[in-house]
C-alpha cells in the first residue's frame, strides 16, 4: 500500500482515538464547539506570531491553549453556560486574529490556511506528534477520569472532597485544547470538529452505561475513520469529508437502535 | 506501445499553466499529470487518494512554490519524486513583493520558470537534450512573442487604471503595463477599513477606473457596494486557465488581456 | 461518652446580592448529636448547609472536626455526606446508578463491589445498580442519593429534606439505619426537615432558622405552642386566617367563578 | 350534585423499554372528587399523571371532560393543572417570578396582574414576585409552582407530590385552599402523597398503583393493615427486618468501622 | 459621511437589532453556535447550486433553512443537547458541501467566500433585504414570543395546552435560520455569530428579569454596532471585526455588574 496512505490510516487510527475519547466528555459538558474555537482562536496566535517573527505553531499552541483554559475561567467568572462562553471567545478571538493581521505589511499570510490540515499529508513528523501527545494525554486522563466524571456529574461532592475543582477543570481544558490544536494542525478543523462529537453522540444513542460510551465512541471513531479512508481511496473523493460522511451514516443508523 | 509508454519521463505540476510548458516542452517524450486540475484553486487545495497514486508514479513534480502549494508541504517528505521549485531563480523578485507567488502571469518570469522545467528535462533525459531545447526555444518565442503583441494592443489604451479583488496580478499588470490602483483581497483575513474602501471609491472616481476585476472562483457579490456607488464593471480575470476555452498559456494571457481590453477600449 | 465539638458555626453570615440570606449565626454540634435544623421556607436552611460545606461564599467561621477548612486532610472530607435538598448534578450522563456510586466512592478503604451491594440494601437500591440515573423516579433517585453518602461511612451526615419523595417505608428504614449508625458509631447528623413532629422523637437538638438562629436546644422546648409562632415569623399565626377567611383569593375565587356555574 | 365521570383511563399500558411502567390500569374519577395517587417509590405514579397529561406515550384511552384528547378544546386544556414532582423545566433563564407566572397565565379570562397578585396570597408568594425563579429555595419554587397552576382556575388538578419541600404551614394553607375550592367549585384533583395517613382525612377515593392497579376505593379501606402489605408490593413486609436486623448494611458496618475505635 | 458608511451603519444597526433580539433565545437554549452551523451548512446548498445551476443564494437559503429545522428535528428525535445536534450538522453539511464540489466541473467555487461578507460591502438592496426581513419577523416573533419562551422554560406546560410544540419550534428554528442566513450575506458569518451570542451574554449578566434580557441585548448590540463602526473608520480597522471587539469588551464589563 502506498505510505501515504498507511500514514493516513495510522493518523485517522490516532486522531480518532484521541478525539472520541475526549469527545465524551466534550459532549456531556455541552462543548461541542469547543474544538471551533480553540482552533479558530489559534489563528489569533498565528498572526501575533507573524508579526513577531516567531514560529507560528507556537503562537497557535499558545493562544489555543489560553483560549481553552479560558472558557473555564469564564465560565467559572459569569456563570453563563459553557457553550456562551465558547460563542463568545472564538469571534473575539477571531477580531484579534484578524486586527493584527491587518496590521501586517505586504502580502499576508492566509490564516485560515492553518485550519486546512488534510489528513492525506500527515508526515512522519506528524505521527511522532501525535504519539507523543497521546502518551501523556492518556496518561493524565487515566488517573484524572473519575474526578473529571464528578466534577461533570455532581461538583458540589467534588468541591466538598476538596479535590481542587478549578485546576482539575484548567488541566483538563488544556488537554483538551492540546489534543485539539495538534490534530487541526495535522487533520484539519472540519474533521477534528466532526471527530470530537460525532462518535461520542453515536455511542450515547446506544451505550447503557458510561464504559459503553466510552468503549463505543473510540470504536465508532477508529472504524469511521479506516472506512472513510477506504472509501475516498476507492471512490476518489476527498479523504476528510469522505471520514465526515461515514461517522455520520453511523450516526444516523445509531439513531434507529436508541435506548434511553 | 506499452514499452514506449513505460519509457516515458513521468512528470507532475502543480497548477495547470505549468502542464502547459511540460507539454510544449517534453512533447512526446513526457507523460504530465496536473494536481490543481482547472476550476480549482491552488490555495484551497487537498489532495485525494488518486492524486497520491499519481504522484507515487511520478519522478519530477514542478512546484511554483512561495505559499502557493500549501497542500504539497507535509506529503512532499515521503514522496520517491524530485520537487523542483521552479520560481528558484526569481526569489528575488518574490521578495521584492512582499512574498506574492503569483509569477508565472507575467510571461517573462514564466519563460524564465519554463526554462528551469527544461533544465530539469534535460537532466533527467539527457539523451533528448536537443529536442527539449529545441521546444523550449519554440516555447519561449511564442510565447514572448503573443505577449509584446498583446502588451502592444493595452499600451494604447487611453485608461489603464484597473483594481483587483485578489492580489494574483501584481506581476501581470508589471509586464502589461495596467496599472492596478488598488487590490480589494476579500479573503477572510484581509478584510479592509472603511478609510480603505472610501480610498478605492475615491481612487475610482479620481482615475475614471471602469472595471473591477475578480477571480471566477472567489464570491462577487463582496464589493457590490463599491459596484454600486461608482457604476464599475465587475469582469473575472483568470489566473491560472479553465482547460475547456483557455487550455495553453498564450490562451491565459490572451484571454485575460482581451477581458481587460474590453472593459478598458 | 467524651463531648467533643464535630461542628462549630460563629457568626456566619451570608449575603445575596447584598442582602442577608443568613445573619450571625453561631452554634455548636456535639459527637453523636443529632441535630434537625427547622425553618419556613426561605429560612435559610439550604444556605446553612451549603455554607457549612464551603459551596457557597460566606463570613464568619466554621470549623469542622475542630478544624478550619483549610487544615481538613482528605481523610476527613471523605467523613463528611452531604444529601443535597436538590440534586442539581446533571442528570443527563448516560451514569448507570452503580457507576454513580462508583464514581462518588472513596478512592481508597474497602472493596467498591461489596460496599455498593451491601449499603444499597438500605433503601432497597440494589435492584435500581443498572437502570441510568436519568430514568430514575424521584424517589429512586432520592434513596441513591442517600445510599451514596452512606458509602463513605460519614462521621458527619448533612442531609437536607433527604427523605422528601421517599415512601414512608423507606423513610422508615433509612430513619432506622440512621439512629443506629449514631447509636452504635457516634455518628453525628444534621438533618433540615419540614416534619417538625415525628423528628423531635429523635433529634437531640433543635436548630430553628429564618434568617437568625431564632432557637438551638432541647426539641420538646422548642415545639411548645408558644415557642412556635417566635420561631417561624411574626406572620405565622395571621397567615392561616387569611387564607380562604378574610377576603383575599378565595373570596376572588368565589365572586369570578360564579358566572360559569 | 350530578355524578360526572371528569376523568376516566381504562387500560393503559405504558413501557419504557421494552418494559412496563404501567400495566393495564383503568379507573375513573367523577367531578368534584379528591383523589389520592398512593404507591411505593418507581410505582408509576409520575408516569400515571404524565400518561393522563399526553407528556409521554401510551397504550389505552384516556378521557378528559369526557372527550378524547384530540377532542379537547383550548379552554378545556386550560382548565387542567399540573404540579409536577419535579420542575424540569429550565431554571436558568433571567425570568422573575412574577414573569414566570405571566407567561404561563392562559391568554384570555381575567386581568392577569390581579389575578397574580391575588391568587400569590395562597402560599404567601406575594413576597417573590420580583425574585428570579432561579434563585427560590426548594419550597419557594414548589409554592410557585402550585400558585401557578391555581391560576389558571383549573376543573381538573394533577399534583405530584406538589407539597414537598413546602413547610407545614404552606401545606395547611393549600390544603385547606384546595379544600375549599373542591367543595365550593367542584374542583376534580388527583394528587400523588406519600403522606398516607393525613392525606386520608381529605380524600374521597385512593387510588393504589404498583404498575399495576391495586386498589381503588375508599381510602379508609384501603389503609386496614391488612391491606398495606398487598398494596405496597410482597417485599414489605420482611423489608424492615432486612435493615440493621439480619446481616445486612449495619453489620457490615459494624465489623469494618469498628477497628477506628 | 461617506454613503458607505451610512449603509453600513444601517445594515449594522437593523443585523444587530435582529441578532440581539432573537439571540436572546440562541444564548437561553445553548444554542450558540446555531449561526455557525446554519451558514457552514448552507455551503452545501451553494454547492448544489453549482451543480444544478441555479442561483447560489436560493441554494443556500435552502440547505440553511433545512439544517435550522433539522436541528430541531433531531434533537427531538434524539434527546441529544441541541449543541451536539449542531455540532453533528455543521461537518456533516460541510463535508457534503466539499463532496458535491468536487464533482462540479470547471471553475470550483470557493466555498468558505460565500461566508465572509463584509459589513461594508452593504448594498442598497441589502438595507430593502433586512428591513423586508425584519418586519414579518418582528410581527411573528412578537405573536409567538410567549410560546417561544413557555417552551423554553416549561414544554410540559406547553404540551399540555395542547400548543404544537413541535411546529412552533420549526417556525422558531426557520426564523431564526433566515435571519441568520441573510444576516450573513450582509454582514459574514463572523461577525453574524458575534451579534447572535455577545449582546444577549451581557444582558444576562446585568438583567434582573427576562424583559430587561431583551431591552438590554437590544441595546448592547446596536450600540456597539455604532461604536465599532466609529472605532473602525476612526482607527482605520477591518470593520467587522472591530465591532466584535466592541461587544467584547461590553461583556467583560458587564462581569464587574453582574447580578445574580
Ligand atoms: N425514561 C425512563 N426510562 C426508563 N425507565 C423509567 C423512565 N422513567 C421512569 N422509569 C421507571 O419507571 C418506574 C416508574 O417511575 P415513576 O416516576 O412513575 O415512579 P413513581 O411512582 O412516581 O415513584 P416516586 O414515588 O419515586 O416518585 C420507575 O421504576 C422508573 O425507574
Ligand atoms: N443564588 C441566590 N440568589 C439570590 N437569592 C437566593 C439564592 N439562593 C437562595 N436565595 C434566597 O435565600 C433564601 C434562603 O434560601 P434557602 O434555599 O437557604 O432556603 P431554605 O431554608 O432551604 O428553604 P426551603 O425550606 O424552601 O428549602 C431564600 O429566600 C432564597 O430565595
Ligand atoms: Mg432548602
Ligand atoms: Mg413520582
Ligand atoms: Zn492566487
Amino acid at each position: 500500500m502506498n505510505p501515504i496512505i498507511i500514514r493516513s490510516l495510522i493518523a485517522g487510527v490516532l486522531t480518532s482515538f484521541l478525539c472520541a475519547l475526549i469527545g465524551v466528555f466534550v459532549v456531556l459538558r455541552k462543548m461541542s464547539f469547543f474544538a471551533h474555537a480553540v482552533s479558530h482562536a489559534s489563528l489569533a496566535g498565528v498572526a501575533l506570531a507573524y508579526l513577531t517573527n516567531t514560529n507560528p505553531f507556537v503562537g497557535a499552541i499558545g493562544v489555543g491553549l489560553l483560549t481553552g483554559v479560558g472558557v473555564s475561567y469564564f465560565v467559572e467568572k459569569s456563570q453563563l453556560f459553557s457553550d456562551t462562553i465558547i460563542g463568545i471567545l472564538l469571534p473575539f478571538s477571531m477580531s484579534i486574529g484578524l486586527i493584527l493581521v491587518s496590521f501586517v505589511k505586504g502580502y499576508k499570510p492566509d490564516l485560515m490556511s492553518y485550519l486546512f490540515g488534510d489528513i492525506l499529508s500527515t508526515s512522519k513528523f506528524d505521527i511522532y506528534l501525535i504519539i507523543a501527545i497521546s502518551i501523556p494525554v492518556i496518561i493524565i486522563t487515566a488517573i484524572l477520569m473519575k474526578r473529571f466524571i464528578l466534577i461533570s456529574v455532581d461538583i458540589d461532592l467534588a468541591k466538598i472532597r476538596g479535590y481542587n475543582v478549578i485546576l482539575i477543570d484548567y488541566i483538563f481544558m488544556a488537554i483538551l485544547s492540546l489534543i485539539v490544536l495538534i490534530s487541526t494542525k495535522i487533520v484539519g478543523i472540519i474533521l477534528v470538529s466532526a471527530l470530537v462529537v460525532i462518535p461520542p453522540a453515536t455511542a450515547l444513542n446506544i451505550s447503557r452505561n458510561m464504559r459503553e460510551t466510552f468503549i463505543y465512541s473510540v470504536i465508532f471513531g477508529i472504524a469511521g475513520s479506516i472506512l472513510g479512508i477506504g472509501a475516498s481511496y476507492i471512490l476518489n473523493l476527498p479523504t476528510g469529508p469522505a471520514i465526515i460522511f461515514v461517522i455520520s451514516v453511523i450516526f444516523l443508523l445509531s439513531l434507529l437502535f436508541k435506548k434511553s | 506501445r506499452s514499452k514506449t509508454e513505460s519509457s516515458k519521463l513521468k512528470v507532475a505540476v502543480t497548477i495547470y499553466p505549468f502542464y502547459d510548458a511540460v507539454k510544449s516542452i517534453g512533447g512526446d517524450l513526457v507523460d504530465v499529470f496536473v494536481i490543481v486540475l482547472p476550476g480549482s484553486s491552488p490555495h484551497t487545495y487537498v489532495l485525494t487518494p488518486q492524486d497520491l497514486q499519481n504522484l507515487e508514479n511520478v519522478s519530477v513534480i514542478f512546484e511554483n512554490n512561495f505559499g502557493l502549494e500549501e497542500f504539497l508541504k507535509s506529503v512532499i517528505s515521503s514522496l520517491t519524486a524530485r520537487v523542483v521549485n521552479v520560481s528558484e531563480p526569481l526569489k528575488n523578485v518574490v521578495e521584492l513583493h512582499n512574498g506574492n507567488p503569483h509569477l508565472w502571469l507575467n510571461p517573462e518570469y514564466f519563460v524564465i520558470q519554463s526554462e528551469v522545467i527544461k533544465n530539469t528535462l534535460v537532466e533527467l533525459d539527457p539523451i533528448h537534450k536537443d529536442v527539449y531545447e529545441k521546444n523550449y526555444e519554440n516555447y519561449k518565442k511564442a510565447i514572448l512573442n503573443k505577449a509584446a503583441e498583446l502588451r502592444q494592443k493595452l499600451v494604447n489604451l487611453p485608461n489603464r487604471n484597473v483594481i483587483t479583488f485578489h492580489d494574483a496580478f501584481p506581476y501581470f499588470a508589471e509586464y502589461f503595463g495596467i496599472n492596478i490602483l488598488a487590490s480589494i483581497e476579500p479573503d477572510p483575513n484581509k478584510l479592509p477599513t472603511p478609510k480603505q474602501i472610501i480610498e478605492i471609491e475615491n481612487l475610482i472616481k479620481k482615475y475614471n477606473v471602469k472595471v473591477v476585476f475578480k477571480e471566477p472562483q472567489l464570491s462577487s457579490d463582496i464589493y457590490k457596494s463599491i459596484v454600486e456607488d461608482t457604476h464599475v464593471k465587475v469582469l473575472s480575470l483568470d489566473p491560472l486557465g479553465d482547460g475547456v476555452k483557455i487550455k495553453t498559456y498564450t490562451d491565459l494571457i490572451e484571454y485575460n488581456v482581451n477581458t481587460i481590453y474590453d472593459a478598458l477600449k | 461518652m467524651m463531648e467533643n465539638t464535630i461542628l462549630e458555626v460563629q457568626n456566619l453570615n451570608v449575603k445575596f446580592n447584598d442582602s442577608f440570606a443568613l445573619r450571625d449565626i453561631s452554634f455548636k454540634v456535639d459527637e453523636g448529636q443529632f441535630a434537625v435544623i427547622l425553618g419556613p421556607n426561605g429560612a435559610g436552611k439550604t444556605t446553612l448547609l451549603k455554607a457549612i460545606l464551603g459551596l457557597i461564599p460566606y463570613e464568619g467561621t466554621v470549623k469542622i472536626f475542630q478544624k478550619r477548612r483549610e487544615e481538613l486532610t482528605k481523610e476527613d472530607r471523605f467523613k463528611i455526606a452531604y444529601v443535597p435538598q436538590r440534586f442539581e448534578g446533571t442528570k443527563s450522563l448516560p451514569l448507570t446508578v452503580y457507576e454513580f456510586l462508583e464514581i462518588s466512592f472513596p478512592p481508597y478503604g474497602r472493596n467498591l463491589k461489596d460496599s455498593i451491594s451491601e449499603f444499597a440494601t438500605v433503601g432497597d437500591v440494589n435492584r435500581l445498580l443498572s437502570k441510568k440515573i436519568s430514568s430514575l423516579s424521584g424517589g429512586e433517585l432520592q434513596r441513591v442519593l442517600i445510599v451514596r453518602a452512606l458509602l463513605s461511612k460519614p462521621k458527619l451526615m448533612l442531609f437536607d429534606e433527604p427523605f422528601s419523595g421517599v415512601d414512608k417505608i423507606g423513610e422508615r428504614a433509612f430513619y432506622e439505619f440512621l439512629k443506629y449508625t449514631k447509636e452504635t458509631y457516634n455518628v453525628t447528623i444534621l438533618l433540615v426537615s419540614h416534619d417538625v413532629y415525628n423528628i423531635t422523637k429523635m433529634a437531640d437538638v433543635a436548630i430553628c432558622i429564618n434568617k437568625r438562629l431564632v432557637c438551638f436546644g432541647n426539641p420538646e422546648d422548642v415545639f411548645l405552642e408558644e415557642n412556635f409562632a417566635g420561631i417561624f415569623g411574626e406572620d405565622v399565626s395571621t397567615y392561616k386566617h387569611k387564607i380562604c377567611k378574610e377576603g383575599g383569593p378565595c373570596e376572588f375565587y368565589k365572586d369570578h367563578e360564579s358566572n360559569n356555574h
